[in-house]
């Protein structure tokens, strides 16, 4: 799954050839808008991407003819809701390559999964004097559920570090690694550098110190998919709005023996086995962690996401989205001031930039009023800002729907910037 | 009420005269870019006069002579610089009282349309900052942070 | 807004006439749909409601047309998305009669708002020999939340009591307040008896110990809307699904002195002012309490149901709900055999049932092949089953899409069940 | 394969020649409603021959005679006494290896399309339950339970 197939910078790409990108973006209704009057170029799909109409159009469905709150009910619309949202689950595990869709537990977005996570495992089984390990290139979302658990239980926290590049520097993490290490909760793309972290090797070295591992997969799904067997993590999370599906659902994967550990995370309807004031007993997991009435037409805009992506392929998106990184890269290393951040051998299709004697806000301003939609800041990455000395970067981050001449448009509209601006 | 200085009515016709957003927004990044590094000194660039929750950095100060207000400004992006000159220039040379007249109204008819809402809002930010200073008959933007607690 | 409009039981119903009932039901495009060849009668809103034409659009339109993350974006589709997303705040802060946007937080549901005052200001301000109170009424998420945190810190619940009928004892909650008595944590309308309880004395109550009150809002809002600045709680708590919004989407409304007082709950992005590895400070309310992606598909799909409710008005559909639920009160309190559990003077349209000599999930299972939905179970509220001796209802409750049709239909499937079942 | 016994076949063909889903919804019920109390005595309705996880309570016994397992069952709601009865009577006086030959589509071809996928869940679960009673060679509800700890 997670296998890209090569592709011939020279010429482009091959791959983009047999990946029909015109058609494919015939299925993403935004992409018609126009912007200033200017067709829109969507260069933002690393914070949310855009929505394939079979995504809008199984939300829609749902609302008009087969809604009603799932499980536990009596009628025909409650029976039908259900199977329909529960058959997501187990696509979502075949997706993921889980044990079972009883691995794979619905959240609101990988931040709460990730805050699941410390929240439960975490407040049980983390004392005072233990270390965890995350790394340099975290999102916040990575970062703070586990600085806010330590103000509540006094562990530390180790920091894995990158080179100027932004390549993971595996050498530094093994020696923070310990009999002390209790978790290694690290991300397997950076959102912001684009960098594709080893987590495999992470995983398999933090297990040998008896670590378990957390892998937010939010960026790196959405560009090669999992196979979170694989991979052996103990937990993984990602999030819908990025991988194509509808805000407001999250994903946690976790080892049925590690889930089976923890201790039900929010109270209320649903995740109970029986309630009394004198005690009440709760679910198995997924069930446990589920509290109250889930994000039921989002889980069912998500399985058509996930069904989307893969009808395409991931491997053919993969390939697709690298070519266009590949041609961006080529293009943009070529203008002069141009400077870019982040320089992995392995990236996703991300490229965060500066351009020389610029402020990044005023390059992202006058890019948008090309139609050109980048993101600009710290992109919820404020300790990778500070490790890199920048005070943010204009990110390019490419989606399955992003196509050659999106690059041509964002090096014009850079082009546009030096004039105006230097 | 919708002559307020000279310079007000300067920034107000220019925009008005082009008509189209683009052009209007760069048009922006000129007055941004006429702003120079000595107009605004390094040694004013300091935390007591930063403004809170910008995207970019913003420094202002205010300088009041005969009872009026003088605001200067910078950030560290061009388009920021140049909307912080208007907004200084505009209304800088009004009274405490005659601060308390402005409303957004009068930023608005600068045509700032170019620009993005947030943008927008942080201009009505910096309004509200004027009007504070005038209440506070000076000061920097640290204290009147600490005043309002 | 709480003012009911009073009805003239004898004739059918006033309101009914004035509140256009069948131009209401063409919204709904799911009430068209045929179960087992029977045309649809939904009387299950009480779990989720179902959804006008106008938020389906609302969602969709999102997706279609400018849908992008929000916040710091400094893109187009990014800053209208953003527009859309915290203009409903303000509009659901008229709509409760907040103080202002920004006692408005968006959480994913009920659920997730009473966990996360459990978690905020339940774990720093309860301590050890506190106490707070609950009633028998409640539903499992104002209980499960309380027990989570009294088995991390240890203090008391006590439960405040019903008589036969399903009336609050007001009495018997003045006799459980004391300087101990930290919160009253009670809902304002029972999702199953229907019962009303006098939230406003209540508050006025607590607040005269010095306890805060939290309100689950769920069921009240939706029958009658609310005034939280004349209620004077200090949290109030709504799920959107219920109120004809979209799933994954629910309220927590706070006193802003209290919001402050409180640490946040869910770490990660946005919801930060600065994140470093040595310190992180964050924002204040109410963004310190959303981390991450919000559900932004589901904000503005919950303005359009909110918009469309105010349109409607709050007071003609109490009014025309009441109108129902005196008519089916009155006939199935003629039907031989039915024993109507909760018969509070002041009822919202819910009116929960058995059928002696019948079991409840046999009755729901024909009222369903007759082409009625209803519920049957404990409805998450088990103690209340235990307190009333009973294993559970069935309950039909009502929306302000239901006609008088609706209940005839009802009535009739009542007969059914009783023809095959006894 | 289809034919398991008599009784299985006696239902599987009323099922096949009723053709109105309603109407199958109502055998069942009648099937229920013949199931006197005293067929399964209040003595056996007791927590170790009970059913975990469903909305009504199902009682379930199995008796093993010359190797063979005859199941009876109960439960407080008509529809599922129905079912059991159905389920309970189809697969009785099976040996241990003829139970484990059974699959889902024995269930299926009862016909119980009028039946909530829940229901027709719970009778799949109820199949599961008869061929661990036959591994187990008899016993409890409750024995099975914490045989599959
Ligand atoms: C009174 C009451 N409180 C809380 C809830 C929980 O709502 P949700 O499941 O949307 O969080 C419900 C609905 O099930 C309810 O009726
Ligand atoms: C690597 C990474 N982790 C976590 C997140 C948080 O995702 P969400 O905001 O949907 O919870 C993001 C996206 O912003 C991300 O890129």
């Amino acid at each position: 799954m997670n296998k890209i197939v090569p592709i011939d910078i020279q010429s482009g790409s091959n791959s983009m050839d047999a990946y029909d990108i015109e058609r494919v973006r015939e299925d993403f209704p935004i992409l018609k808008q126009q912007i200033y009057g200017k067709s829109l170029v969507f260069l933002d799909s690393g914070a949310s991407a855009q929505k394939p109409q079979v995504v809008i159009d199984a939300v829609h469905e749902c609302y008009e003819t087969y809604y009603s709150n799932v499980h536990r009910g009596a009628h025909f619309l409650s029976q039908k809701c259900t199977d329909v949202y529960e058959q997501v689950r187990g696509q979502i595990a075949t997706f993921m390559n889980a044990q079972s869709e009883n691995n794979v537990i619905f959240t609101s977005s990988v931040t709460e999964s990730i805050n699941l996570v410390a929240q439960t495992w975490g407040r049980k089984f983390l004392k005072k004097g233990d270390q965890i390990i995350v790394s340099e290139v975290e999102h916040h979302a990575n970062i703070v559920p586990w600085q806010l658990l330590q103000d509540q239980i006094g562990f530390d926290i180790k920091v894995a570090k990158i080179d100027d590049q932004g390549e993971f520097l595996l050498d530094t993490f093994k020696a923070l690694l310990s009999p002390k290490t209790k978790l290694v909760a690290i991300t397997d793309c950076s959102n912001v550098l684009g960098t594709m972290l080893p987590v495999k090797e992470i995983t398999r070295l933090a297990h040998e110190v008896g670590a378990k591992v957390l892998v937010d997969g939010t960026q790196g799904i959405v560009h090669n998919g999992v196979d979170v067997q694989d991979l052996d993590c103990d937990f993984y999370g990602f999030t819908g709005h990025k991988i194509y599906g509808p805000t407001g659902i999250g994903i946690l994967y976790g080892k049925m023996d590690v889930l089976k550990s923890m201790p039900p995370y929010q109270g209320g309807g649903d995740m109970i086995d029986k309630v009394s004031f004198s005690g009440t007993t709760f679910q198995e997991p997924p069930y446990r962690f589920e509290a109250g009435t889930p994000p039921i037409a989002q889980v069912i805009g998500l399985g058509a996401a996930i069904k989307y992506v893969s009808d395409l392929g991931m491997e053919n998106i993969s390939a697709h989205e690298q070519g266009l990184l590949a041609y961006a890269n080529e293009l943009l290393s070529a203008i002069e001031g141009v400077q870019i951040i982040g320089q992995a051998k392995d990236k996703a299709a991300i490229i965060s930039f500066l351009i020389e004697g610029t402020h990044p806000f005023d390059v992202a301003a006058v890019l948008d009023r090309q139609g050109v939609a980048t993101r600009v800041g710290h992109h919820c990455a404020e300790p990778l800002m500070d490790r890199l000395g920048i005070v943010g970067t204009v990110r390019a981050s490419f989606g399955l729907y992003n196509n050659k001449d999106d690059v041509d448009r964002l090096v014009a509209a850079i082009g546009r910037a030096k004039e105006l601006l230097i | 009420m919708n002559s307020i200085t000279p310079q007000y009515e300067d920034y107000a016709d220019a925009l008005e005269m082009i008509d189209d957003e683009d052009m209007r927004f760069e048009y922006i990044i000129d007055v941004g870019k006429k702003v120079k590094d000595e107009d605004f000194p390094e040694a004013l660039r300091i935390d007591p006069n930063l403004m809170h929750g910008c995207m970019s950095r913003v420094w202002l100060c205010d300088e009041v002579r005969d009872g009026k207000h003088y605001f200067s400004g910078f950030s560290d992006a061009i388009i920021v610089k140049g909307l912080v000159a208007m907004m200084a220039g505009s209304f800088s040379g009004l009274t405490t009282d005659q601060l308390q007249e402005l409303t957004t109204g009068h930023v608005r008819r600068l045509n700032l349309g170019a620009l993005t809402t947030q943008r927008q809002v942080g201009m009505m930010a910096m309004l509200e900052t004027f009007k504070k200073f005038g209440l506070a008959g000076g000061g920097t933007i640290a204290q009147l942070r600490s005043d309002s607690v």
